[in-house]
């Protein structure tokens, strides 16, 4: 599992979705938002957790659906099957999504504090920002690969599957931005959103790879 | 109004930026110049240069 | 590299035949060799001197002290631009001539324009907290010169997502030629939108509207970064030519090993 | 004694039979090769074998691997049409991922390369072979990690010559070792005393 | 060329990815944006258009790092480039943007006045925003063939392709923004920036193909 | 008359050289096999023919080809190890787009596919055929559109022993009606009066 670990890491960094990558992506995302709203600074403070969740969001869907297809392609993910009963499936797509998480989202959640300050949020709300996205951006990983393992399965059955996926990904998203406001709009409190998102998280990173790997099973050809 | 900490702050962050680009070629530098001269020692030549041997 | 390129005769008296003769690697590292500590010396005196012009003159009566932030200031945001013109101007090279100097010029100046485009924004904010009294705005000059700088890392890490030499050469000459609108965008971004930052007062076409005791020191501090960027570039691009001939004669040996072994 | 069979089994594509009533019995040392026309459904037979593609009938045992093989999923090696190898990264590291994934540990990736010729490019990305160098990259596959049931998918197409009686002598040793073989080809694969299988008109 | 675009076209409706999936990325940062700024209507009506093109941006990036990676590992990438004399390359390029475009993002323009309902922006606005919109949208794509052509040679570039399209995109976002909000402020004009943005698309349409198609000839291998 | 002809063309890949010094002449009605082990250089030779990698040194000329084929890249189908069809169409789709796009319409997609022996399979996505028939359709693509210089990269991998002599005999039309063909192969072609191209031992 390690080795997987490992592998997945490895060929994400090869192939330029670095650590650098992910952080230039964020960087240019954020970069392109005053362009659009404007310089007002006040407003950039209000939406700021907003659009960096958004920017999470994005990171974690490209390439998400390819998750599998390049496992599958080159038969590789043939042989992850055949070897469940040394490593479970539902663990092999868990370890997966790990390293995409790693590889992709990671970098962004360790830039988000830099990112806060220059969308001018405050100490509290850049904190919170953060740890919203450090607990929640798992989920939408976990989601994706469900979706990936039925794109696999269904190669014609890409309209489901954004169907079926895509909008479970909308309560993480907004439990995300409601922590992460809470923390700075007074009245609306934190922690309740919070916790229900990390319950999301829990939840989501049991239900995600088994369902992935029950697609996977099932959709071989 | 004087402001002399942020003139010092500009002028010292840059100087070590530079010097450190600077000792980052250097390093490199001295690495390659290293690694061509142990390969040079066990006896690998570029092609051009055996061509030139031989003739 | 090293192999497949004419050695152009050193009497080569045409531009073109002179230019090909440069192209030569070997030749190349000669004159780097003889260049670097020249480059280097002079570019440490100018600088000095630049340097002792720019404290010794007068203060700006609005600006205080900080206006002697404007010394490496806008250098650093000249240099910027400039380094990624000599990319583009590299790219150009790769692309059309095929010059695989080119090619290492184009890499190896990278992370030099992109250092250089950090102590831009650095100096800059450093300057901004005083005179407009916030680090940051995102008004279109200070983003623009931003995005110059992701362009700088993307390029970065292009040319070294591909270990094959060849063609990360051309796809980042393709990525720089193609970044290269927004070098105009940032030169006329003032102008284009009112903007915090003040517009052009040396590189006019009216004539530089600037004090002259402000625009000389200013000059010879350019002067001198711009020296201290080629003498770096030329070291840079000297390791990049040593990093290429020790991957080349590496293969070498692994192919000799494998003759050997047959 | 380990001892694949497979009794009356068919199989189905799409919703179709594309064979039925295949039956055999194939012990410790023995190999089979599985003839026939395109479209007769060799593919799907090694699939069906290992568990890849649920079968439509009959049942496939596998027995005598003890507890480290239970079943016939678990004790084979399946090399596929494709490769399994990932292009961005090293011959070697891709051999070193299997031998860690799988378990089993037999040869190393090195010592594995070295038996299919390719000892020298080792440090080579996968995607930087040629077809052949490839295919026998993912030969080596097989010999890092121990499995006693080798399924092989036309193992030599895209071999030269030279890399076929390699091949052919690698399968030897394996089958001596006490090995099962199972290969779908076209191809004659200079195995002695290979029982053949030959599935039937297409569309019968 | 018209068989290569209904083929593209066919390939992208039968594998169904594209449309929903930049929809429903669109409608999420579209719906997360208000929660982000709090219910506050006339803010959102203001800063209606540019959330509109930000969304449109980024979603036009998803599924854009696969334009030519699936016709390169099945070989037609290669028959492609040799029928350079009957078609050349850089219209190719052309036409499979175009194709993609039609898929992927003229879904989302066809939403927008709905999506522009729910922001609350004034009819005059939502017609301005579509407008731009569809004027601006396909140089996103055109840009973007550039960096989907330079990562052909990396086997997983997600996010370097947007990394490296996004900066170049920022001149269509301002006008296009500047433009939409022309429509509704008003000392600001609408006529100029659109005719800019339509410039700025004519202009991608001529450089991303042909940058494309030479990238795509020098990266061959 | 047409002809092509290769001089003292050497090629690389990744920086290094991996053939020199090829020449050959190739007339109208000839065939030329190019042989040699894994990792010799044959698919890199047909890629540099057809100008899909670039030469590191050499001359490529192809000439007779009058308006229609001017160069060699306009006058070649090229058959590589990847077939070139989409999963999600029909084969016959697959073979109609390659017929619009390439030009010079030869055979109608449906004869094609007779002529290799799929002319009841045309409606079936191509992602659903085995190994042999998806290659037996792109051969059928080498008839859709018409193109005097056929190169062809293992091109009767993975076909079964019926197959392979239907396609021994579309390849002696193609040659009798005046057409050129370079194949490279570690299999007989069953060409008859091909000539042979001996690519040398790996980095001679
Ligand atoms: C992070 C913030 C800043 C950035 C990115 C930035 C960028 C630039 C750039 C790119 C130039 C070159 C312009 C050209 O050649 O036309 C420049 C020049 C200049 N900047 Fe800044 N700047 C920043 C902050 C400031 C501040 C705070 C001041 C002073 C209040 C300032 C004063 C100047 C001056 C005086 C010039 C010279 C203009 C000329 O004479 O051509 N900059 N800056
Ligand atoms: N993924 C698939 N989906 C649906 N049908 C398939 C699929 N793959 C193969 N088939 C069909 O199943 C049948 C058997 O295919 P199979 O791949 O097993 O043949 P094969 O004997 O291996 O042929 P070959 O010699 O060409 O490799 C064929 O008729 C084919 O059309
Ligand atoms: N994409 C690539 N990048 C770099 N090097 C490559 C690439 N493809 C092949 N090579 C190298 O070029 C050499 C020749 O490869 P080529 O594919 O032409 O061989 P081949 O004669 O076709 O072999 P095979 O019989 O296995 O098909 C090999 O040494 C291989 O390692
Ligand atoms: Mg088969
Ligand atoms: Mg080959």
């Amino acid at each position: 599992m390690l080795a997987l670990f490992r592998r997945e890491l490895q060929i994400g960094v090869r192939t330029g979705n670095g650590a650098l990558t992910g952080v230039l992506f964020f960087l240019a995302v954020v970069a392109v938002i005053p362009f659009g709203v404007g310089p007002d600074l006040n407003l950039l403070a209000r939406i700021g957790p907003a659009i960096l969740w958004i920017g999470a969001l994005l990171a974690g869907l490209l390439g998400l659906e390819r998750l599998f297809q390049a496992d599958r392609e080159d038969g590789s993910l043939d042989l992850m099957l055949l070897a469940d009963n040394r490593h479970m499936t539902a663990l092999t797509v868990f370890v997966k999504c790990l390293a995409h998480w790693t590889v992709n989202v990671l970098p962004l959640v360790v830039v988000t504090p830099l990112l806060g300050l220059f969308m001018n949020v405050e100490p509290v709300g850049i904190l919170a920002a953060t740890a919203t996205l450090a607990v929640g951006t798992p989920a939408i990983t976990f989601i994706g690969a469900v979706g990936a393992a039925l794109a696999v399965a269904l190669p014609r059955g890409g309209l489901l599957v954004s169907v079926l996926v895509l909008p479970l990904t909308i309560p993480v998203l907004i439990f995300g931005v409601a922590a992460a406001r809470g923390a700075v709009a007074d009245p609306d409190p934190f922690l309740p959103p919070f916790l229900i998102l990390a319950a999301l998280m829990l939840f989501f990173a049991v239900i995600g790879p088994l369902a992935a790997s029950l697609a996977l099973r099932w959709g071989g050809d | 109004m004087t402001h002399a900490g942020y003139v010092f702050a500009a002028y010292g962050i840059s100087a070590l930026v530079i010097a450190g680009l600077c000792l980052w070629i250097l390093i490199d530098q001295a690495g390659r110049k290293r690694e061509l001269k142990e390969l040079e020692e066990r006896g690998v030549r570029r092609r051009s240069e055996r061509k030139a041997e031989k003739k | 590299m090293g192999s497949g390129m004419t050695n152009a005769t050193p009497q080569a008296s045409t531009l073109s035949g002179r230019l090909t003769a440069l192209a030569n690697p070997t030749r190349f590292l000669a004159l780097a060799d003889t260049l670097v500590p020249w480059l280097g010396g002079t570019a440490l005196a100018v600088l000095a001197a630049g340097f002792y012009m720019a404290f010794t003159a007068p203060e700006d009566y609005q600006q205080g002290i900080t206006v002697r932030i404007m010394y490496i200031h806008v250098p650093f945001a000249w240099l910027a631009m400039f380094c990624y013109s000599l990319m583009a101007a590299s790219a150009l090279g790769t692309l059309v001539w095929k010059h695989p100097l080119a090619d290492v010029a184009l890499k190896s100046a990278a992370p030099i324009g992109a250092a250089f485009t950090a102590l831009a924004l650095f100096t800059g904010s450093v300057w901004g907290k005083p005179m407009w009294g916030t680090w940051w705005v995102w008004d279109a000059r200070l983003t623009s010169v931003f995005i110059l700088f992701l362009m700088y890392l993307g390029i970065i890490a292009l040319t070294r997502a591909m270990d094959d030499p060849g063609r990360s050469a051309r796809a980042a000459a393709i990525l720089t030629l193609v970044g290269f609108v927004n070098i105009p965008i940032i030169k006329f971004s003032v102008d284009w939108w009112n903007t915090l930052h003040q517009p052009a007062s040396v590189f006019r076409l009216d004539g530089p509207t600037i004090h002259t005791s402000l625009l000389w020191p200013l000059l010879v501090c350019a002067l001198g970064f711009t020296l201290v960027l080629l003498t770096l570039h030329l070291m840079a691009m000297r390791a990049e030519i040593w990093r290429r001939r020790v991957i080349a004669m590496r293969r070498l040996s692994a192919r000799a090993a494998e003759r050997a072994a047959r | 004694m380990m001892r694949l069979a497979a009794e009356n089994v068919s199989g189905e594509r799409g919703g179709e039979t594309v064979f039925s009533g295949i039956s055999f019995v194939l012990e410790a040392g023995e190999a089979l090769t599985v003839t026939g026309p395109n479209g007769a459904g060799k593919s799907t037979l090694l699939r069906v074998l290992c568990g890849l593609l649920p079968m439509a009938e009959g049942v496939v045992s596998f027995s005598g691997g003890g507890d480290e093989f239970p079943d016939a999923g678990a004790a084979c090696h399946y090399l596929g049409h494709r490769n399994a190898m990932k292009a961005e990264l090293g011959v070697e590291e891709n051999l070193r991922f299997w031998q860690d994934f799988l378990g089993h540990p037999h040869l190393s990736p090195f010592e594995a390369l070295e038996m299919v010729g390719l000892g020298d490019i080792g440090h080579l990305p996968f995607g930087y072979l040629s077809t052949g160098q490839r295919r026998r990259a993912s030969i080596a596959r097989l010999l890092v990690s121990y499995r006693p049931v080798w399924l092989l998918d036309e193992p030599t197409s895209g071999l030269d010559k030279a890399s076929e009686a390699q091949f052919a002598e690698l399968m030897g040793v394996h089958l001596e070792d006490g090995g099962l073989i199972v290969a779908a080809t076209h191809l004659p694969l200079g195995l002695t005393g290979a029982r053949e299988l030959r599935m039937g008109q297409v569309q019968a």
